[in-house]
């Protein structure tokens, strides 16, 4: 099973579950998705269920809220985070503060499903690694799952958050291949998770990195540096109490994040650990982030733009000394 | 039934065409307002009573609203009341025509200018007093102020403040009732200014294309702020704009109650009985300035003259007491009613309370799941 | 000269009705296009020549574009092309009568399906070849790709890929002619679904409102990805929707290399002397999938087989040769040269260099200010 | 002289000197702009170069930047960052992006000054602070003027600038007076400035903020702390320099911030200064951020959720211990 087909698995079991579910967005249905992600669900569920939009991001975002308003629990697909510039005066003006701008009466059940980040060769406008903006934002839940697992079980108990909730699916992770549990729904979408335990230093990834943070950790074994690799899985509430227990036995913590550095969630993971543990730190908390550049086309130049194992390897080393 | 299906069922063009011989430009206030082809019925729904019956509400409606927010100008000279400010004084009727023509079950999404709305729906003058003055009886705890009404007992989803953004939602709304089978209507409230932003096209596209139960209403008063509609607009004919979404689309006199009230009760009857989004314009002006910041300097004093020669509230009045329906005692009992509601709303929300600011962080996010959300077993 | 003031020269309706006969829905190809009414001029302005020589560079360059793009399949395959790549094949007469129909002084802002307008343009082969295998010898030194082809020396500006996010920037370069006084047109190129973007209406009105020189052109090819045209609007006739922003528009037979070459001349000679922005609806057909990664399951072969019977290539060949203006010996000369320079331009850009990483931060910002950039002594 | 008013000196100054150089926007005409910064300029400039635009933020920022390409100077503003969400498409896909995209050909010689903050009782749809947010963005210059000097003094600069220059003009400064020399044109735009030297603490501060920050430190004097603050200026590029020159001076930090906490430009700030003056560091970075809430309207609950003065001398007073 792939990626792909857990997140469509997560998207079957919904619609089956709960007949107020539907999934909106452009060519979801009969183009199948733009990354094949709803392939087949049209002729399962019909076309009220699995509803091609036109394309009008902040229409149908903002249409997906009032449907959750009106007692619906809608899934919306925008293609990618890209295009979700388009509809961001609905996200954040409507989605994230009806509920206490209205004074607790509104809430907005509403999950928004994007792609997200690079390494395909898409070039500038097609690349972004925005979900560390969505996490600045009040009233947004962020998750990034990173695993089949996560991909399979997130959605289920995003849908059962009466507030809205943005899930960043990283496109280089659609072909990603693996077992899946029979009895796969539902995971805990408040906390991180240790996807290697080590003791010489915290790798603190999410998302697209996770794999790049797993890589420099083998690399670092044969170095005889023993990595912890944490996949922070929820992105806004982080679990800092995970963090911070993880740097409280390692002392060191390095941050991946395919987001351009300046303003990154990594900043802030690394503001936070420095907040709280500073006096446990043996190094300062290191960054590992995207070059801060809109995404070239070419290929050695989009390697040489993100962060890779190497990279992380690199400045494991260098905290190290 | 997909959208597909449903679209068969909405005529090829409009079913009425955009009037074209109301004037409603600076220079011409409206004198021959296009009406609907309904006759009116005048009581509301389920009431008893006499079509005079149902005018003296809606003059009552439109002093309320009237006399409310010329006390809120007083409280934000006392600095009772903070923020931005936007009065609807002149343009009442619109609010009181078409809020008056909804059933308690329809939805209103309206704007920033939502105080005669708000009133109009029926929520309590004293909890929207208590909200412009900052306080926790407020209908949203004083978080919203004047701008952010909101009220789920009556079905009001705002007090938007971002120009045109409420109209997605309303889609949102009215695609909720379609997948669910409810004979419902959300009424979306808008300025001729929303017309220029991309939500409004998008919106409209999407819940024609979807035949959704929206009613689109823009109240054209002339102005976005300091921007004329010709300045705003390369087709100034609103009604003609949305007809080109192969919506019904019509032009009313929003300086006349009665002509408000039976153009949106036809519209309304026709999105609940599933003739898919409608669109009206009602062309009105409003008095004072935007906000209680504007200077007024885009606007001439003769212009403003001309429209309040049209005030809605003294013509219902004298069409009323022309017609022996309205006597001289009854008006000023209506007026005294008036006046008390309002001292009573601002007693009410001068003896209100500030929420604990221990409060501050609640309802960023939900406490518990609402009712019937699905949830893990 | 205030926009209130240029906008009385607008004529108070669309100089021409949408046409309406022609019916370009999946079932029936068009075969009656509506053509604006003039007459034929041929040669490029300027240049001499026939009538026939000019349709046969008409014809070069649709087989040019035609073949380069096939080329494009077989080094996609090849790894030789990455990321996203559209192709326009079966739009060429799109691509070449309304690009020829330009000149060098105007501006072209098209989309990420923009190989043809690129090379109609006169931008080299090899260039685009060499950024479409991102290369430092291409347009945009392999930073672009495919979606991405920027050249100054043609105005050529993109290459985007954010659908709808190209018109706001024709109607800021048509601001920037108007306001220096300069008779120059900006053609603006985006598809049918663009249409339904809230950015096509702001963009259509402050184009119409300020009367610019715009030329809208919208290769409506009848899908946006998988989305059929009549599953996005709820105006299915795009001129129709064009013309209520009081732009003049036409829908034109975009399968008819002549048509297009002059409704583009009639409507660019239109918008230079002064007459703000039109809109043109190509009415035509992609053959090949959206991308390399659609498997195109939402169209029917048979579909996509009545539309190949209508191959603008072909449509040319026989109407020349029929008019005895293309020998068969010259057709081969015309496929040779053809074929010689996407070799050459395919051997140009294998032989391309990578950019040196360390250049990778490059151009984020201004190496150093433009050309008479405003700057402190 | 106000701050409004040395704004609206900047721009009369750029349209006299330069005349590819106009202002567009909603209102800044007849209406005289929202917050009345252009009042007046229609009638010396006329129509052409004071040019209201539709209310259509995505078009007109577009038009912005496609008249920048065609050889103008413009000069957008969108009345507050609120709205441009609408325009974000436009300023993060094209303008920040043309020239990199290009291949170095399209420069966007594009300033946009918009209206930031809270602190005027307009509740959760006009009170955000999100000029942090566009410090993400590469291909941007991010300005916050703080004092009458910077309002007056950096539009010039920021036109100069080939590439496009936000201006984030916090709301609460427009009333603010003082005097300002008779040749004001012209101050550097990539530096921060110290507003008050101090040997104890580093504050760094920007724009609505640097004033709570300076009256902390007043407070702290009477303490007997020595407080340094640090008016940002730039926002991106960070002009890491000062920064740390100053920390590695007092050895302590505290960043305010407008923003909400979770992923604002003070995380960045405090991740750098950790990143550079670990060893340098007495105590940890701190942060006086807004609560991260959607702004309420009630006076006491928006004064609760900003950052104040005793904010900031209390996250003083907690690193000195
Ligand atoms: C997206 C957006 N842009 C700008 C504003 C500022 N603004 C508030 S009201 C207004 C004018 C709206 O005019 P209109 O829609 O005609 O409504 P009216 O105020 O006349 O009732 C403007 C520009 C806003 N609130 N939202
Ligand atoms: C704003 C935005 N939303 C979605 C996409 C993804 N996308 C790329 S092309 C496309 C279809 C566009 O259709 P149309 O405008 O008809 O142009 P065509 O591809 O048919 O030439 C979509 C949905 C995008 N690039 N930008
Ligand atoms: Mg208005
Ligand atoms: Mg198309």
């Amino acid at each position: 099973m792939t990626y792909r087909e857990a997140m469509r698995a997560a998207i079957r079991e919904a619609l089956n579950r709960d007949e107020r579910v539907f999934l909106m967005g452009e060519d979801v249905g009969r183009y199948g998705g733009c990354y094949a992600v709803s392939l087949g669900l049209l002729e399962e569920f019909g076309p009220e269920r699995i509803r091609d939009t036109p394309m009008s991001e902040s229409a149908f975002v903002g249409a997906g809220i009032g449907a959750a308003l009106g007692g619906m629990r809608p899934i919306v697909e925008i293609m990618t985070v890209n295009f979700s510039f388009l509809a961001l005066d609905q996200i954040v003006n409507n989605a994230a503060t009806l509920l206490y701008m209205s004074g607790g009466q509104f809430s907005v059940p509403l999950v928004i499903r994007m792609t997200t980040g690079a390494g395909r060769q898409l070039a500038a406008q097609h690349s972004h690694s925005l979900e560390g903006w969505y996490t600045h934002i009040p009233g947004l839940r962020i998750l990034a799952p990173a695993t089949l697992e996560d991909a399979r079980g997130m959605l289920w108990p995003a849908l059962c958050d009466p507030d809205p909730v943005l899930i960043f699916e990283n496109g280089i992770l659609y072909n990603m291949e693996g077992e899946l549990s029979d009895n796969p729904s539902g995971v805990d979408i408040t906390s991180a998770a240790i996807r290697r335990a080590g003791e010489d230093v915290t790798v603190i990834a999410y998302g697209g990195s996770v794999r790049a943070a797993l890589a420099a950790a083998d690399t670092l074994a044969g170095d005889g540096i023993s990595a912890e690799v944490i996949d922070l899985r929820s992105l806004r509430p982080l679990d800092d109490e995970a963090i911070f227990a993880s740097v409280g036995r390692t002392h060191r913590a390095v941050v991946v994040d395919e987001g351009w550095r300046s303003g990154s969630l990594s900043a802030e993971v690394s503001a936070r650990i420095t907040e709280h543990a500073f006096y446990d730190l043996d190094a300062p908390v290191a960054r590992v982030c995207s070059a801060e550049v809109p995404m070239p086309y070419a290929k050695h130049l989009e390697d040489a733009a993100l962060p890779q194992a190497a990279d992380v390897a690199a400045a494991v080393h260098v905290l190290g000394s | 039934m997909t959208p597909r299906a449903r679209k068969t069922a909405v005529p090829d063009r409009p079913i009425a065409q955009p009037g074209r011989a109301a004037d409603a430009s600076p220079d011409a206030p409206a004198t021959s307002p296009v009406r609907p082809p309904v006759t009116r019925k005048a009581p509301k729904d389920g009431s008893a009573g006499t079509a005079k019956d149902h005018e003296r509400h809606l003059l009552h409606q439109m002093l309320r609203i009237r006399h409310f927010e010329e006390r809120c100008v007083e409280l934000y000279s006392a600095s009772a009341i903070r923020g931005f400010l936007h009065l609807g004084i002149g343009e009442e009727a619109c609010a009181v025509g078409l809020v008056e023509a909804l059933s308690p079950e329809d939805a209103v999404v309206s704007t920033y200018r939502e105080h005669g709305h708000a009133l109009a729906r029926g929520i309590s003058m004293r909890s929207v007093m208590a909200e412009l003055e900052g306080k926790l009886e407020g209908t949203c705890r004083g978080r919203g102020g004047s701008m952010h009404i909101f009220d789920a007992a009556t079905r009001f989803f705002g007090g938007n403040a971002i120009v045109g953004g409420g109209l997605p939602l309303a889609v949102g709304l009215a695609l909720a009732d379609q997948l669910q089978d409810r004979r419902r209507v959300t009424a979306c409230i808008f300025g001729d200014g929303a017309v220029a932003e991309g939500e409004f096209h998008e919106s409209m596209n999407l819940a024609a294309l979807w035949h959704l139960p929206v009613l689109f209403c823009c109240e054209n008063n002339l102005y976005a702020m300091g921007t004329a509609l010709a300045r705003a607009q390369s087709e100034t004919d609103l009604s003609l704009k949305a007809s080109s979404y192969r919506v019904p689309a019509w032009a009313v006199d929003g300086m006349d109650v009665l002509a408000v009230d039976a153009a949106a009760r036809h519209a309304a009857s026709a999105v609940r009985d599933g003739g898919g989004p409608h669109f009206l314009e009602l062309r009105t002006y409003r008095y004072r300035a935007h906000s209680m910041y504007d200077p007024d300097l885009y606007r001439d004093k003769a212009e403003i003259e001309r429209w309040r020669a049209r005030d809605p509230i003294p013509a219902l009045t004298e069409a009323l007491s022309a017609a022996g329906a309205l006597g001289e005692e009854e008006r000023e009992r209506m007026e005294e009613e008036v006046a008390a509601e309002i001292e009573d709303a601002v007693a009410f929300a001068e003896a209100g309370t500030l929420e604990d600011v221990a409060e501050l962080g609640r309802f960023v996010t939900s406490e518990r799941g609402p009712e019937g959300t699905p949830c893990l077993p």
